[in-house]
């Protein structure tokens, strides 16, 4: 076998060796690649938290699970982050039950993190989660009616709504309480609650890559008003936030994946070429 | 009764959902204040077919045992799966799914396992590309042209190669713009016709035409 | 690294999955036969639980609905499966009446949503793109034509742009899962890295 | 499923009103209920006309369809089974419906050539209907025997725990063809790569229009969308079946009519069409 040969019908194994090597590497050693701010996607759910009051309350949805942590954890932390940063109050649900603890957690983290830095964030008066509750989509109409009761009074962990300051301003999920809707979707139920039941309000989406051909439509539209997409999404969110971490590392090692599959497929078609030039059946 | 009766029974309750979905009174039909019986119908079917819960199990024990049985190639294999199988759903039945050991044991073997099967379309996905991408004939030549264009679109690299500020806004503008319009066509197109062909697959067991499911070959 | 035995054997049992792209090997059939048994009383638990307890007991004995015994007793009757071959076709009344059910749902509300594409379809056609979407449109549709135009040179034709124009789509589609799916890895990745071996990376 | 569900959360929003006193007011809900009307009388007809041998339509090759017989073959001559799935659907889905055709096909090609079919599920009772047509196949080829109720396997019902079970069974099996047929989601290429590094002949026929681009780059031979269901209908014993092709066309060029004239409308601004099918 010639050289070209084998890169024509190249051992599978080589090409799976070549990705994990390629996609580990950036994440121990960064290389710092430039990334470019999408403004018809990124900036509009930058400036609009940019251009809230301190004080005034978002919703912010936790619809995914473990499989999707990977593109809208790093998307969730960021944007979460930007709202406390600027005293922007946020009350999470979730639509997922599967992902509903991993949300909190990442809210935790980044809370942990900020007092790291020493600002001091406290929940109940800056944050709430309210997290999963049972009844399906149907439950987000009742949460309009009345929060509370939908609720069942309680949040995530157990807390009474009774004890925490910010729930006294929440007796509704109406427009004068809500400057805007979060929604991180990986999937199904996702979108269709929101613009179907809040078709009203300002809906931004935090999406998975595989999703967004299907929801540029809403986007053109003017359903939805911004999308963070995928991880380079959040990476565009770190570095508009000033502070690149998780996810633009990651993105080089998105890059570098992507330039093994072009380079892979570069090499076929020469060996494809070559080989069928030269008469030998090729696979 | 071994297929007349089944037949009957797929056509009175096609019939009986074709009126709950379509016919506002009976969709509002309400046998006491909030509870429609059209949610308690559906309910009970769920119930039905909660019936069969022991079926996976009983399904998995039997092709299992059989396999230790005859001393098939990897037997040993299934009187693993035979001990994780019952071990764990007796932990579940006795102390719910909410007790700690239930949720451990999924914390540290469904959770990564899962969601690890999943991760390894990042390496299936490279080598499909490999060997679908070929100048062969037109049709991949498109598919390959189109997902390099979308590729290089997605990340830095294609924006150092050739600029969103350049002309036809590089990379990233042309895939906004397969993305948006023939993208969108072709969405759409296949849409209504897998609608139409499902469609036409149902009215086939509607007219009672197509009976597989009462398991024969016609 | 870690000294959490949890994190210990999900590091594990990643490693094992992992190990199939070298080749198929008993790391993996470990693996596999474990997920395969836990899914499995998983689900038996939670349909237990969350469904057949408190379905039973909330609405065929509070509620008094008569026809949760009727249908619970028909669902039993999926265990005739099992039974010997005279009484096997006990267990196709179920299935049939789930076929029915499902039927119903597919002939009335199926329609409706595609309706809504229909809907979108008829753009106005008064821009570049919109007339490009409508032409692109119409092609594939006459790709699926199956009897239509079978002598028809334009049909066959545009049939054939829209079968290109399918690629251009599929093509698309696949180019841009692509950074989905490295993220996943990346998922796991992290894992590996920062939760079981204790790197600070970020 | 879920998401074929939630696409009809649109149409469900609250709704006091109702159209025609019992219609309830969602959109095309009445014009849906004249659609589907239409449509049942239409494979009626077709297929009472195709009875009675009056002439109907033609139908043109589906492309991949001839491929079952070879990949059978294929299998056959190398002393190799044949994989066959589809993943998720239950018993009341469209889908499964249309995936039991071709089960019936590989079944009783296989059982004529006397190759081993494995059959994996997730559902419990789409595998009891699967294992009575696999048995039925052999049985009416006449070798009651060779079926082995143990090669029709249940993987878990959750996606993962099957995608991993099937990518093992492929890798330790080594199928000769692997048919994936109905609806897929994420798994998709997984399975049909495992197939490829196990040098199978692959055929997709799917309806999952986001996984179809990973069919077409892995697999050998893909039905796209609704090529899937009207070969489902090709492959009846009972070839006046054809009639619902014929009439799915009708309603493929209906549509088609009905949008052009509709974009027109639309491009001087006039709605009416638009309101007619909402309706």
């Amino acid at each position: 076998m010639t050289f070209w040969e084998k890169m024509n019908a190249m051992d599978p194994r080589w090409i799976f060796l070549g990705m994990a090597v390629l996609l580990t590497i950036p994440v121990l050693f960064p290389l710092g690649l430039a990334i470019t701010i999408d403004q018809e996607t990124t900036v509009p759910i930058y400036n609009w938290i940019e251009n809230l009051n301190p004080g005034d309350i978002v919703f912010a949805d936790v619809s995914y699970s473990g499989g999707s942590a990977g593109e809208l954890g790093p998307q969730h932390k960021a944007w979460f982050r930007h709202c406390m940063l600027k005293g922007v109050k946020v009350v999470w649900v979730a639509q997922w039950n599967t992902g509903a603890q991993l949300g909190y957690e990442f809210c935790l983290e980044v809370v942990e993190d900020l007092a790291e830095e020493g600002i001091e964030v406290e929940y109940g008066v800056d944050w709430v989660y309210v997290g999963w509750k049972a009844g399906g989509t149907t439950m987000w109409r009742n949460m309009q009616l009345d929060f509370w009761d939908a609720c069942a009074k309680e949040d995530w962990v157990g807390n009474s709504f009774e004890d925490l300051p910010l729930m006294q301003r929440v007796k509704k999920w109406d427009k004068e309480t809500c400057k805007g809707i979060m929604l991180f979707t990986a999937g199904s139920p996702g979108v269709p609650t929101y613009t179907t039941y809040f078709h009203d309000y300002d809906i931004y989406l935090g999406d998975v890559a595989v999703q967004v051909p299907g929801n540029m439509n809403l986007l053109r539209a003017g359903q939805i008003k911004g999308m963070l997409c995928g991880l380079p999404g959040a990476a565009q969110y770190e570095i508009l936030l000033g502070r690149p971490g998780q996810a633009v590392k990651l993105m080089d090692a998105q890059s570098l994946g992507h330039l093994w599959i072009i380079v892979l497929v570069i090499l076929g078609n020469i060996g494809f070429y070559i080989t069928r030039k030269s008469g030998t059946p090729s696979g | 009764m071994k297929r007349e009766v089944p037949m009957v029974l797929a056509l009175v309750f096609a019939i009986i959902r074709i009126g709950f979905e379509l016919l506002q009174p009976m969709i509002a039909w309400e046998f006491a204040p909030g509870k429609t019986v059209f949610t308690r119908l559906s309910f009970s079917l769920t119930f039905m077919s909660v019936m069969g819960l022991l079926m996976g199990l009983i399904n998995l024990s039997r092709q299992h045992i059989n396999t230790i049985r005859r001393k098939r190639e990897h037997w040993v294999y299934s009187v693993w799966l035979l001990i994780v199988l019952y071990g764990y759903a007796i932990i579940g039945l006795i102390w719910g799914p909410d007790s700690n050991t239930f949720i451990w044991i999924y914390d540290a073997l469904i959770v990564p396992l899962d969601s690890t099967m999943f991760s390894m379309l990042a390496f299936f996905i490279a080598s499909a590309a490999y060997r679908a991408f070929r100048i062969r004939n037109v049709e991949s030549t498109i598919l390959l042209v189109v997902a390099f264009i979308v590729m290089l679109g997605n990340v830095s690299i294609g924006e150092m190669i050739w600029s969103s500020e350049a002309w036809l806004g590089g990379f990233k503008g042309i895939k906004d713009w397969i993305l948006s319009v023939p993208n969108t066509a072709h969405a759409r197109a296949l849409s209504i016709g897998i609608f139409l062909g499902a469609y036409a697959a149902a009215i086939r067991v509607f007219l009672g035409l197509d009976k597989k499911y009462l398991g024969g070959t016609d | 690294m870690s000294t959490d035995p949890q994190i210990w054997i999900a590091a594990l049992g990643t490693l094992a999955v992992y190990s199939y792209l070298y080749k198929e090997n008993p790391a993996y059939r470990i693996a596999e036969y474990t997920l395969v048994a836990l899914y499995t009383s998983y689900s038996l638990v939670l349909d237990f639980h969350e469904y057949l307890i408190p379905y039973g007991r909330q609405y065929a004995i509070e509620e008094g609905q008569w026809y949760f015994w009727i249908t619970g007793a028909i669902g039993l009757l999926m265990y005739f499966r099992y039974a010997p071959a005279e009484w096997n076709w006990l267990a196709r009344y179920p299935i049939s009446i789930l076929v029915g059910w499902g039927l119903g749902y597919t002939l009335v509300r199926s329609p409706r949503p595609v309706m809504v594409q229909v809907k979108d379809s008829m753009r106005p056609l008064n821009t570049v793109n919109n007339v490009l979407f409508f032409v692109f449109f119409l092609c594939i549709m006459f790709y699926f034509f199956f009897t239509v135009g079978k002598e028809s040179k334009f049909i066959q034709g545009t049939g054939r742009v829209g079968r290109y124009i399918m690629m251009v789509g599929f093509g698309c589609a696949f180019g841009n899962t692509v950074q989905g799916r490295i993220s996943l890895f990346l998922n796991r990745l992290s894992f590996l890295l920062v939760d079981w071996i204790g790197m600070k990376i970020w | 499923m879920a998401m074929k569900t939630l696409m009809l959360l649109a149409a469900e929003a609250e709704a006091p009103l109702t159209k025609w006193g019992i219609f309830p007011n969602v959109d095309s809900a009445v014009f849906g209920m004249f659609f589907g009307i239409a449509m049942i009388i239409l494979v009626y007809v077709m297929i009472q006309r195709a009875r009675a041998g009056l002439p109907i339509p033609e139908i043109r090759r589906i492309p991949g369809m001839e491929a079952f017989e070879e990949a059978v073959g294929r299998a056959t001559e190398m002393g190799r089974p044949v994989h066959i799935t589809n993943y998720a659907e239950d018993v009341g889905d469209y889908d499964t419906w249309a995936f039991w055709s071709y089960l019936a096909h590989v079944a009783k090609l296989c059982a004529t050539y006397d190759t081993r079919v494995i059959n994996t599920n997730t559902d419990y009772l789409t595998q009891a209907v699967n294992e009575e047509i696999i048995k039925q196949a052999y049985l009416e080829a006449g070798r009651p025997d060779a079926f082995n109720p143990d090669d029709v396997r249940y993987c878990s019902p959750w996606q993962f725990g099957y995608t991993m079970a099937v990518a093992g069974i492929i890798a330790r099996e080594k199928p000769a063809a692997n048919f994936l047929i109905g609806y897929f989601y994420a798994e998709s290429l997984i399975l049909a790569e495992a197939g490829a590094l196990v040098g199978a002949i692959q055929i997709a026929a799917s309806s999952a229009t986001s996984q179809l681009p990973f069919f077409i780059a892995a697999c050998d031979y893909t039905m796209i969308g609704e090529e899937f269901y009207a070969g489902a209908a090709t492959l009846s014993k009972e070839p006046v079946i054809y009639g619902s092709v014929v009439a799915q066309d009708i309603g493929r060029v209906a549509f088609t009519i009905i949008i052009i004239i509709g974009a027109i409308m639309n491009t001087f601004g006039n709605d009416a069409m638009i309101r007619l099918i909402m309706f």
